[in-house]
């Protein structure tokens, strides 16, 4: 591999009380690449992103973000780095509208390339622009929250579940979407139970179990290997 | 008031006089209207009786003029009062001023008086940091500022031969001006307190302090609070079972009434105290009515019994009403110099008026005595000191 | 002196605890700050002193009496204000105005209706024999009082916890609108808990004479803030917090009292500061997820 | 006679209607699927059969009654329950969560219930005394599944149950879903996941606040168009 | 949240800037003015107080929902501040009242933990903040420093005109500060943080840094206020400074105006603190009454101040 990673995620710990939520988990990320992130439910997902994004810090373990140590930085500072994400459980400024919403994103965020009618129009809720963001569905509010990760002109973008509540023909579109922010050299790393949209966007995956990688490589490979069968799947016997 | 910018409140040329006007604040809510009321109450029972009388004489006018009272409701609100004693004085044009009762509610009067060159008539005020020789806007009228207070508590305890005393006070100007007197009076007579530790005003619950105090194994045991500390205080005393050869706090011979109505009559059973007017009575007064006319009097007109505050509030009448007499103008310093004029040689049924040059009472001293009260809720008082030393 | 301090501080707390119990009650389920808390208090001790010295009412019976008229008290404030409240934006903050604004109401009331000296009851009602502990002796009220504030706390609990309006009251709490979507009775369960939460201030506003000595219609508002300080510090929406919040209240107003009595006065508000910075859910607590 | 009978109904949030002259029947026993584009209204519609927003307009007829008026506690005590995208009341322990969906059960029949559920559901058994908010997003959906059943409701209305599962919990819950049907109620399902259409008597499409398309899953096998819309099978 | 958001987040028109700098120009005028017709000076100078304190707690409030019950103490603060600079540093009067200003800034850099509370938790603990403040100021242990239970007494530098001029300064300078924050991004920031702390780090916003600085200016305006006021009774105990009303007012002039808005706690001034003082000089029989049952209606019939009146016809207001 020429070029040096974007992120090096090594031997990550988080604990709730007694709860070992991630379990020496790491993982590394090259510019613009697209890596899936699946697992079953409760496997430690969201709290991974959770940990690099900073909302908590880790108990152990490093985050390389361009060669820096970003594990204990607050999460503002990380997204003038050029890390965002998304919530599985959507967060947008309620009593604002939708353009307000992304134009603090795009004011604040440090190399802002994507101007906020063009975030707004990538994931089409331009029409709803001078609704507040609390006259948007859930649906609607994850894509509001996606216009604005990108309006901070990220780097490395951490999407968490943003198929639930759309259907085929909207997944199609996004996954479009989503890849030709690759192509602009934007990496994602994409947290997704809709195996079809995780198998448009990319070869890689990682399967997380208990806090723990259980697998890697290419989903097709993934079906094949028994555990993840087992635990994920449900396929297996 | 503000400053050079602000009107003139020197009182109208005298011939157009046809009241004279008396503001004053009072406090209808608040920690401080159990005695404000009372205290305003006192005052404008005065006002009526010089009123029923044809008026006062002012000897400016040389005539008799009807007494209008002009009063607004501070709330017990220090803030809220300065902008009605501005009231008073810059739009009422007020000609003669009184302070709403206490310190914390005159204290915010003093500058404002001495800005407007108003004679302030304080009546129970009796913060020691108001009294300056610069200011001499200012008089208190019905009794002596707190650190004179303790005197006679002081030569009684010393003379009964009293070594263990222990003090509990409540930590406001009033209170602790008070124990620190007291402390250096014994200390003067080398007895120290076993026991003298202050206490926030607002304690409610004083029955730990008491056994700490009960665990120094005093003779004497002296709280100095305001009304509500001596309520809390003889009740967690009586609850206690403690027994002390003597207990002192200053409330009771203020506002019996009020103790027998909250704590029952055996609460100052034996308790010793400032026995006040009316508990000290005065037969014999050269202004004004003595103190049982007043008590039946004030009893008649508003159904209410007298209490020490409404006599401070009707006293501050009579001292206004002598001063109109002697004053031969009603510019505020001419209203001063009459006072300083009559001052010691004034009795009325709140004992000899006197104040020094800055204008701090220090006629009226604070005898001590011992209250014995009857289950009916008869109250008695047997003076331990002089009367009228 | 220690072991005096100590075990007065006990049954301080634990009335001191039952005082604070309808806040956290109203607090928890509502997320309003009822303001007017420690008038309904003190209006509590004024019906205890106007029934004893009227009728010559045992407290233990005014108990009941408060028991029932400040329930219907509260549910006839309930209706006009709280649904209008709570369709409000922020009725977190706007609750603290107006309740703030009801216990001016109420004082100024009690000025009229009682005068402004302070009242208070005798504190040999339940006799005069001394409770012996631990070579001390202690006044029986305030064994009785403690004793009293410890059962409505339990009761409460088993109410909360064992009931299935308690349950209600739990899932009201803890999420609104989605107990509403569960198909629970959200209005009603409000009406009762802000109609217990009165009527408990005021049950323990008929003890609260012989623990707090004199009441007088200003009485309220600190008596809240120290309500709010020992809700806090045991933890919001749980009784046996309050309980926990009440007894280190007391113990350590004691203690300052007997070992720095002119600071004894900051007790609540510096725990009050210090539990919040350090656990702001309060000993009891359990941590939240944000994401 | 029809269990759920939704005549021209519209209705919608403050001013806005969001859905305009619904028709829509359920019979008793019968698993019906709502299907819709992102922002069709198919939440909005879900939430107006329980009550939470008010009906603008027409009929909601439940059991025979005219529910129309009802607050949602009615709509539940008379036999409803709804699974909302939330689902869960994060505060609550995981069992009180479930005793909460069998709120208007007799204390006995909620134990029976709890039981059967924790036996099937071995996951909620595990965190029974765990906060709810401390479950994942997917645990959430499934307690959330659960605490509906709890209830033993005539007609379940879900939003999206199956949204965050992982694909082994979609077939869990599918294969829970014909164990219930089983047993007895009806459930109308807003999905995305063309799963649940196996085993599905009805389909409905809404589009933009209006059914587009109505009929069994093999008429809409039939409907090119509607298929290409909404699914990109073709 | 606290006025709808699309009226007043729109881009900017020049007439909109018209309108905002038509406000402090009205202050000035009219406090430097209304002493020459009106003679009751201290009611003028208190409403002029009132106003510059509902603004600080607007700025609090109104743009990150923090409600500071307490908000009092940073005031009795700043009056100790200018006392103690008085008597024991022998500063001039405009001097002392600029140090109590920075004292209470100091203080609110020890007290900033309190920002990591939120709702009642964080209104109540600034309750008690102040109350701690107040009672270590009147402690008798510290009476050399502050006159313990005492109290101060300035009589000596007492100046009524000079303390007056320096208010009407204080409050239209903080009048500016307001629009300028309420108009710049900081103060859409600022919303957004208040909505949902995560989200906007998330989106790049320094959420401690910001809430920081508005906690210290909103001390500062605190500070200097209460120096002034302090400066201008001149003779004062501790509760009179510190006195918890001090606070409610202020809260209710700045949500009866409408918080968030600069306009709101101008208006909320100049109506309640009105009324306050015409219901107290015309000797009613029942203020606490009347003014405890206006404050009910006014949080049940108008939550959003008299502003929204305007606001929910879509129209702009400064
Ligand atoms: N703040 C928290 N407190 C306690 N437990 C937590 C917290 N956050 C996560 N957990 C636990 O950690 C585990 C992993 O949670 P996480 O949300 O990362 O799972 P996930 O992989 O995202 O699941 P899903 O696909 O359902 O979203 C879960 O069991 C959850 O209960
Ligand atoms: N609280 C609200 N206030 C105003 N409008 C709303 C509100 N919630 C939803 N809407 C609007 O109503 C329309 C329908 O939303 P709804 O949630 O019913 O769609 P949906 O079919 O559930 O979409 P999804 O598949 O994403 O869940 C959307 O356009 C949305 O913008
Ligand atoms: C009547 C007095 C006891 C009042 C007291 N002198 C005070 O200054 O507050
Ligand atoms: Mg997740
Ligand atoms: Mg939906």
């Amino acid at each position: 591999m020429s070029r040096k990673p974007l992120m090096t995620v090594t031997n990550i710990a988080k604990k709730f009380g007694g709860f070992r939520a991630l379990d020496g988990i790491s993982l590394v990320v090259e510019p613009g690449e697209i890596l899936g992130l699946v697992g079953p439910n409760g496997s430690g997902k969201t709290t991974l992103i959770n940990v690099i994004s900073g909302l908590y810090y880790p108990d152990h373990g490093s985050i390389h973000f361009q060669g820096v140590d970003i594990a204990r930085l607050p999460m503002h500072k990380r997204s003038g780095l050029g890390i965002n994400r998304t919530f599985q459980i959507p967060k947008p400024f309620k009593s604002l509208t939708v353009q307000e919403n992304v134009n603090l994103a795009y004011h604040y965020g440090k190399n802002s390339v994507m101007a906020p009618d063009e975030a707004l129009e990538f994931v089409n809720l331009s029409q709803y622009r001078d609704h507040l963001a609390s006259e948007l569905n859930s649906s609607q509010q994850k894509l509001l929250d996606l216009a604005r990760a990108l309006a901070t002109g990220p780097k490395l973008l951490l999407i968490d579940e943003l198929a639930a509540g759309l259907n085929h023909q909207e997944l199609e579109t996004v996954a479009n979407h989503l890849k030709n922010l690759s192509q602009q050299n934007i990496a994602l790393i994409v947290v997704e139970h809709h195996l079809g949209f995780v198998n448009q966007l990319t070869e890689r995956v990682i399967v997380m179990n208990a806090g723990k990688e259980i697998f890697q490589g290419s989903l097709s490979q993934a079906a094949q290997d028994p555990t993840v069968a087992a635990v994920y799947l449900g396929t297996g016997t | 008031g503000c400053g050079s910018s602000s009107s003139p409140t020197s009182a109208p040329s005298s011939q157009n006089i046809k009241d004279i006007t008396i503001g004053t604040l009072y406090a209808e809510s608040g920690p401080f209207a159990t005695s404000s009321m009372p205290e305003y109450n006192g005052l404008k029972f005065w006002a009526s009786q010089v009123d029923k009388s044809g008026g006062v004489f002012v000897k400016a006018l040389n005539k008799k003029v009807p007494v209008k009272i002009v009063a607004y409701n501070d709330q017990s609100s220090p803030t809220t009062a300065t902008t009605l004693y501005s009231q008073l004085i810059s739009v009422n044009h007020v000609n003669v001023l009184v302070a709403d009762f206490g310190s914390v509610l005159t204290s915010v009067a003093v500058p404002i008086a001495e800005e407007n060159k108003m004679l302030l008539f304080d009546q129970t005020g009796t913060g020691a940091s108001f009294f300056t020789p610069s200011n001499p806007y200012i008089v208190l009228t019905s009794l002596p500022t707190s650190g004179l207070w303790p005197d006679s508590l002081a030569q009684y305890l010393i003379k009964k031969g009293y070594s263990r005393i222990a003090i509990v006070y409540a930590t406001n100007d009033f209170d602790q001006s008070q124990d620190q007197t007291l402390v250096s009076k014994l200390k003067a007579a080398n007895i120290t307190p076993v026991y003298n530790n202050g206490v926030p005003t607002s304690t409610s619950s004083y029955s730990v302090l008491l056994n700490n105090m009960a665990n120094t194994h005093p003779q004497a045991v002296i709280e100095l609070g305001y009304p509500n500390n001596d309520i809390a205080f003889l009740q967690a005393l009586k609850a206690s079972g403690d027994h002390f050869k003597m207990v002192f706090t200053i409330f009771p011979g203020q506002l019996p009434q009020l103790f027998l109505t909250s704590n029952g009559p055996s609460s100052i059973n034996n308790v010793y105290t400032y026995p006040a007017p009316p508990l000290l009575s005065f037969s014999h007064v050269n202004y004004g009515l003595n103190t049982a006319q007043f008590e039946s009097a004030y009893k008649q007109q508003t159904g209410q019994s007298a209490n020490f505050l409404s006599i401070a509030g009707y006293n501050t009448g009579l001292i206004i009403q002598k001063t109109l007499e002697t004053a031969n103008s009603l510019n505020q310093l001419s209203l001063r110099h009459a006072v300083s004029h009559f001052s010691g040689s004034l009795t009325t049924l709140d004992g000899t008026f006197k104040i020094n040059s800055e204008g701090a009472q220090v006629g009226e001293t604070l005898p001590v005595g011992k209250i014995t009260t009857t289950s009916q809720g008869q109250v008695s008082v047997k003076f331990v000191t002089s009367p009228n030393s | 002196m220690f072991t005096y301090s100590l075990i007065s501080g006990i049954l301080f707390g634990l009335f001191f605890g039952f005082m604070a119990l309808g806040l956290n009650l109203i607090f928890g389920v509502m997320q309003m700050v009822n303001l007017a808390h420690g008038d309904f208090v003190v209006l509590g001790g004024y019906l205890a002193v106007v029934l004893y010295s009227s009728l010559h009412l045992n407290p233990v019976v005014s108990l009941v009496v408060a028991l029932l008229l400040f329930f219907v008290f509260g549910l006839t404030l309930f209706f006009p204000i709280i649904p209008r409240l709570t369709s409000s934006r922020d009725p977190e903050m706007l609750s603290l105005i107006l309740f703030f604004g009801l216990s001016q109401v109420l004082e100024a009331l009690m000025v009229i209706g009682f005068g402004d000296n302070p009242r208070s009851l005798p504190l040999s009602v339940f006799g005069n024999a001394p409770w012996h502990f631990l070579g001390q002796s202690y006044q029986i009220v305030w064994v009785i009082t403690a004793g009293v504030s410890l059962l409505m706390i339990a009761l409460t609990y088993l109410f909360l916890y064992y009931t299935r309006t308690g349950q209600a009251v739990r899932a009201v709490m803890g999420n609104r609108d989605e107990a509403m979507a569960s198909g629970l009775p959200v209005k009603r369960t409000s009406a009762i808990i802000f109609s217990l939460g009165i009527a408990l201030a005021a049950m323990s506003g008929v003890l609260s004479p012989f623990m707090i000595g004199s009441l007088d219609p200003t009485s309220g508002l600190g008596l809240t803030t120290i309500a709010f300080a020992i809700v806090v510090i045991g933890s919001l929406g749980n009784p046996l917090g309050s309980v926990l919040g009440g007894l280190v209240y007391g113990i350590s107003l004691m203690l300052m009292q007997t070992y720095l009595s002119s600071w004894s006065v900051l007790v609540p508000y510096l725990l009050l500061l210090i539990i919040v910075l350090v656990k702001p859910s309060g000993l009891l607590g359990k941590g939240v997820r944000h994401a | 006679m029809a269990l759920l009978q939704v005549s021209s109904l519209s209705c919608g949030y403050h001013s806005l209607n969001v859905l305009h002259d619904i028709h829509l029947d359920v019979e008793p026993g019968q698993q019906v699927v709502l299907l819709g584009a992102n922002g069709a209204g198919k939440t909005t519609l879900l939430k107006c059969l329980i009550g939470l927003i008010p009906t603008s307009s027409g009929h909601i007829m439940f059991a025979g009654q005219d529910i129309t008026e009802w607050p949602p506690s009615e709509r539940v005590k008379g036999g409803l329950a709804y699974l909302s995208e939330v689902g869960v009341i994060a505060s609550l322990s995981v069992e009180d969560n479930l005793n909460i969906g069998g709120y208007y059960l007799s204390r006995q029949e909620r134990r029976q219930q709890l039981q059967r559920l924790f036996e099937q559901l071995p996951l909620l058994y595990e965190k029974r005394k765990d906060p709810a908010g401390s479950l994942s997003g997917g645990q959430r959906k499934i307690l959330g599944f659960a605490k509906v059943l709890m209830g033993k409701p005539q007609l379940i209305l879900m939003d999206e149950p199956s949204s965050g599962l992982a694909p082994v919990m979609v077939n869990e819950m599918i294969s829970m879903l014909k164990t219930y049907r089983s047993s007895g109620p009806a459930f109308l399902i807003a999905e995305q996941n063309i799963k649940f259409l196996e085993g599905t008597d009805d389909v409905y499409v809404l589009d933009n606040g209006q059914i587009r398309f109505h009929g069994t899953p093999n008429d809409l096998d039939a409907d090119a168009h509607v298929k290409a819309a909404y699914f990109g099978l073709n | 949240m606290l006025n709808a958001p699309r009226a007043h987040l729109k881009p900017h028109t020049s007439k909109r800037l018209w309108a905002n700098s038509l406000i402090p120009l009205l202050v000035l005028a009219g406090f430097s003015l209304s002493p020459l017709v009106y003679a009751n000076h201290a009611i003028l100078f208190q409403m002029m107080a009132f106003m510059t304190l509902a603004q600080g707690v607007n700025l609090l409030y109104g743009f990150t929902g923090y409600l500071p019950f307490g908000y009092v103490g940073f005031f009795g603060i700043g009056a100790y501040g200018m006392a103690m600079s008085i008597q024991l540093l022998h500063l001039p009067g405009l001097l002392a009242v600029v140090m109590g200003g920075l004292l209470s800034v100091v203080i609110a850099v020890i007290f900033s933990p309190l920002l990591r509370l939120s709702g009642a938790y964080f209104a109540i603990s600034s309750l008690a903040a102040s109350e701690v403040l107040s009672n270590v100021v009147s402690n008798s242990q510290l009476m050399h420093l502050t006159g313990g239970p005492y109290g101060e007494s300035l009589t000596q530098s007492y100046h009524p005109l000079t303390s007056y001029i320096a208010m009407v300064v204080v409050l239209v300078l903080t009048t500016v500060l307001l629009i300028v924050i309420r108009n710049a991004p900081f103060g859409r920031a600022l919303m957004a943080i208040r909505e949902d702390p995560v989200s906007a780090a998330m989106a790049g916003i320094a959420v401690v840094r910001s809430r920081s600085v508005v906690w210290l200016l909103s001390a500062l305006i605190a500070g200097l206020t209460g120096a002034i006021f302090g400066w201008h009774l001149s003779v004062f105990y501790p509760s009179t400074v510190f006195d918890l009303n001090i606070s409610i007012l202020a809260i209710v002039f700045t949500l009866f105006g409408g918080a968030g808005t600069v306009s709101g706690p101008v208006l909320g001034s100049i109506v309640l603190y009105g009324l306050y003082n015409a219901i107290g000089i015309s000797e009613p029989q029942y203020f606490q009454l009347i003014y405890g049952l206006l404050i009910i209606a006014l949080v049940l019939f108008l939550p959003d101040g008299v502003v929204s009146l305007i606001q929910r016809r879509g129209k702009y207001v400064p």
